[in-house]
């Protein structure tokens, strides 16, 4: 399957792009997508702790499976205000 | 009024949510201040945004405060790029028929922005530097992996 | 900025004292309703002050909050004469480096104001009556002879 | 002793005038320029209870001592806000 992936604020500059597909397979969940967007940035995986994901604008958890045309948020800690 | 916008933000503007029968109103306005929390002096601070999950929480923080605080009017207004010190980043305000539950409500959401609206911000030092800042309170409303505020990320510069 | 005015008042005008490393303003205003605590429709208010005492007021009041609430910077404008419905009859502006201390300034300057301000309002009602209301709270700050707030008294009409 | 006498909302009206001008005698307090404004006045004097004075701009009591050239506002409740 296919899914949208949204990065932001440090998580979009350790990934290099706001903005990329991933190519995973099938039953893949939330950590999955993570473990190949962190597979050879130890920067980003460090950040694995305080990155919540959200699924279709859902925040959700990292066991969250997911399914094609899914669009994945990767959010760090906010700072609005 | 539940927004994020790119330009400068009056206050002015949010006293139309105020409905007829409103007696008070209160208005939160956050300022881009000239130091850090650490001292550090700052130039100004570029704000980034997740605007339609962004706009989404707006909501239901108003829906949550009317919930808490009775019949609340509640408007929202978060701008994002750069922003120089001195300059508006976030206006709330709420309205109601007395004080008390107005004063409450404008608490309640600007507390609860801080905590849980996708925004994110990077200090920009006056020696070049840069750094995204989380809140105290910045969590997105819990831990999923042990979330954790407060952090800084330093970027490049 | 400690003013009684005959003019309508514009609540970005308190801004100008919010100061430069200030990164939380709050401000309340009080907003003339249609109608009043028992129900009956009102078409305006009459408010008048005891000008010199109001505003030296305004100025304990601010002294007392930043006493209470640390290093805050405190606006108070009441508006006197005739208003109507939907006018604004005052505003309160607290502004501090950080937002707690704002909401609370802000939120002591209104509540002393309506308890003490030597000012006073007559609502206006649609059956062509009127009466001089007080606050519940509107005592002048303790009884010398007896105080007691939220009493009635009807005049002429 | 001379004093200048301010009146405000529905004393103002009871009194029937925003400001008037009292001959009092010499160790006159509060409480002896109140008797003066009342008498005949049972309508103002039923507000005693629930009013303040201030000399000189300075809530008192009505025990204090008044002197020559003196300003006393007699105020009802508040209603500002």
């Amino acid at each position: 399957m296919r899914i949208r992936v949204l990065a932001f604020a440090r998580l979009r500059e350790l990934l290099g792009a706001p903005e990329i597909t991933l190519e995973l397979p099938e039953g893949a969940r939330v950590v999955d997508a993570w473990s190949a967007l962190a597979q050879g940035c130890s920067e980003l995986d460090e950040q694995r702790a305080s990155t919540r994901a959200a699924r279709n604008g859902n925040l959700v958890a990292f066991e969250e499976p997911l399914a094609d045309g899914d669009e994945l948020a990767i959010l760090p800690p906010v700072g609005g205000g | 009024m539940f927004r994020i916008v790119r330009e400068a933000i009056e206050p002015a503007a949010l006293e139309s949510a105020v409905r007829s029968g409103d007696g008070g109103a209160v208005t939160f306005v956050g300022i881009v201040r000239s130091r850090a929390d650490d001292g550090r002096p700052v130039t100004g601070l570029s704000y980034e945004a997740f605007e339609p999950m962004a706009i989404r929480e707006f909501r239901i923080i108003a829906a949550e405060a009317r919930e808490r605080f009775g019949d609340v009017a509640i408007a929202i207004v978060h701008r994002i790029g750069e922003l120089r010190v001195g300059e508006i980043a976030v206006a709330v305000m709420a309205s109601a028929v007395h004080r008390g539950e107005a004063f409450d409500a404008c608490r309640y959401a600007i507390d609860e922005v801080k905590r849980r609206a996708p925004i994110w911000k990077e200090e920009r030092y006056t020696d070049g530097t840069a750094s995204w800042r989380a809140n105290p309170s910045g969590d997105l409303g819990g831990s999923a992996a042990g979330g954790r505020g407060g952090a800084e990320h330093r970027s490049a510069g």
